[in-house]
């Protein structure tokens, strides 16, 4: 297969299926380009994008991150698609594991899976966007991400704190305790949120 | 150790049957079905002393009874079976055959996977900046319920391997009551089970297998249809 | 709201952002076009996409699905990034069970427990979890699960809908051409499914 590892399209590819943000050091050692080069790549996709029309995104920088991203003209998109693709009442399946992050939280993915016993990462994509949970890089294992349930949906229950919600001694007593027991000497395969 | 870690270890009973009558060379049918049971209740044996888990022993026995089923048919001509029993002898031969198809599909599956794909798309929804939009109706009390839920299914989930466990203590009260019951002047098989149910007989077939395979006792049958007859072993002076 | 030529944009930001294939209907109405327009629309995206060097991704169509993916020349790229479930050798039994799901599915699990003859409920949850495959409850019997493999995983083995297996037909009527074998309902100790 031929490698060609100094295009702007294997940059632009990169960002496109990776997602998240990345520095300038990963992209440069995937696209296996020194860091000035990658630094030109950076900047002919930049303008690529911009002075494409008809092109819905572009390249956004946070510091030393670079990521796609929709064209602000383009921001009733995101709104919308959300209203479109969320009922407003929740299902069984997404309440089921809203209350294990709720009860649980901060809790690996791993663990939401494990509890369920289904992969529940469209579920757990659906609550970030509709702004339920939030989640953040665990302090041990830098590459998984925990969830929690988000302050603004917090206050929507009218909480102060989420140990304010009912019996939570209790469920997070039981879960913890299955989450302890069970998962040490678990046999599945951990789920890496990010491939890196 | 785990359930899946042991299904990683052993075979399971179909393919553990599938091997022992490839071995042999032989068609799948009911007489090489008989004629492989030996070999099934060493390899459920081994399992046995390599303390698999409860469950998987269970899948074992489930085979086994069929087996003994087949194995008492064959030494026992006479032996009367129901319609359902006869049904259990063809399914396990039918089982078995869909069993052998779908080991030459899995090689499809594996050589697909094998291949890394050419092509990546994005996950669902991936770049999140999040737009707030809650439920309305939702409240601390709706969580609570959802997580009563989720404990209530983990419990239902985890409580069958406890059933599982008393069947096979069961299997092995029936071994020492049956031992108790033997002496060394030999009685006949049917008269053990007299007025027992089906599913009593094959406890008491596989307890008495395990016993003879233990050398505890001895069966023997004069003649090809005669009734067998079962004692317990004299003691070693 | 502007429209013209920013439509393109609109509906590669459109695809970009949902990232599972959308359907024309659902594009069309989503982007308050007609659905002959919706049609001119993903023809341009498409030849800009292929004419652009510098682009790393292109239309790919499934029957009436559309989704941004990147292009096969960056195949090398992907591979360096895919997940770590699909990476993994799969197991004999992970294989086992995965090929009776893809042949049969939707299909009971009494049934897989049926032709493995081992009870079933375990790995069953282990490739859920995993993401391979998806359960949903029953048509007939609301109280019954049926599983198949999932979008995922038929997109890792390469193929465009699950027909496309090879020698599909033949393990697909299997169970009906050994007449002598029935699937009995619950062949095996039952293991509680979870109802959601």
């Amino acid at each position: 297969m031929e490698r060609n590892n100094n295009t702007v399209a294997a940059l632009e590819a990169l960002l496109f299926y990776y997602g998240e943000p990345l520095d300038a050091k990963k992209i440069a050692k995937f696209l296996d380009v020194s860091e000035g080069e990658c630094g030109i790549l950076i900047n002919e996709l930049d303008s690529k994008l911009n002075s494409d029309e008809k092109s819905g995104f572009m390249l956004v920088r946070h510091g030393d991150l670079f990521q796609l991203a929709t064209k602000p003209d383009l921001a009733w998109l995101g709104q919308k698609l959300v209203q479109e693709e969320f009922k407003e009442e929740l299902t069984p399946a997404t309440l089921e594991t809203l209350s294990i992050i709720a009860y649980l939280g901060p809790v690996a993915r791993s663990t939401v899976d494990y509890i369920r016993g289904v992969n529940s990462s469209f579920i757990l994509r659906a609550l970030l966007v509709r702004g339920l949970v939030t989640r953040h890089f665990q302090e041990a294992r830098k590459n998984m991400f925990e969830y929690k349930v988000s302050f603004n949906f917090l206050k929507h229950l009218g909480l102060g704190k989420i140990e304010e919600l009912p019996e939570f001694e209790k469920y997070k007593n039981i879960l913890t305790s299955f989450e302890a027991s069970q998962v040490p000497e678990n046999p599945l395969p951990e789920n890496q949120e990010n491939p890196v | 150790m785990s359930y899946e870690l042991n299904l990683e270890q052993y075979q399971g009973p179909l393919q553990k049957l599938l091997e022992l009558i490839e071995e042999k060379k032989m068609e799948i049918m009911v007489v090489s079905l008989a004629e492989v049971t030996g070999g099934f209740f060493d390899y459920l044996k081994k399992l046995e002393k390599a303390g698999v888990s409860h469950s998987i022993l269970a899948d074992f026995l489930v085979v086994a009874s069929k087996l003994i089923l087949i194995k008492s048919k064959v030494l026992l001509p006479s032996l009367p079976l129901t319609d359902e029993e006869e049904l259990d002898i063809r399914g396990l031969e039918g089982r078995l055959k869909i069993y052998q198809e779908f080991k030459k599909a899995q090689l499809h599956v594996k050589e697909l996977w094998k291949v890394s794909p050419q092509m990546f798309s994005r996950e669902y929804l991936m770049t999140k900046e999040a737009t707030f939009y809650p439920p309305k109706s939702a409240t601390g009390e709706t969580l609570a319920k959802a997580a009563a839920g989720v404990v209530g299914k983990l419990e239902k989930f985890l409580k069958p391997i406890v059933k599982v466990k008393n069947e096979i203590i069961h299997l092995k009260q029936k071994i020492e009551e049956i031992f108790r019951r033997l002496t060394e002047i030999p009685i006949g098989f049917k008269k053990m089970h007299e007025g027992k149910g089906r599913s009593e007989l094959i406890v008491l077939f596989l307890a008495i297998l395990h016993l003879i395979r233990d050398q505890l006792i001895s069966a023997d049958q004069e003649a090809q249809f005669d009734e067998i007859t079962i004692a317990r072993k004299p003691k070693e002076a």
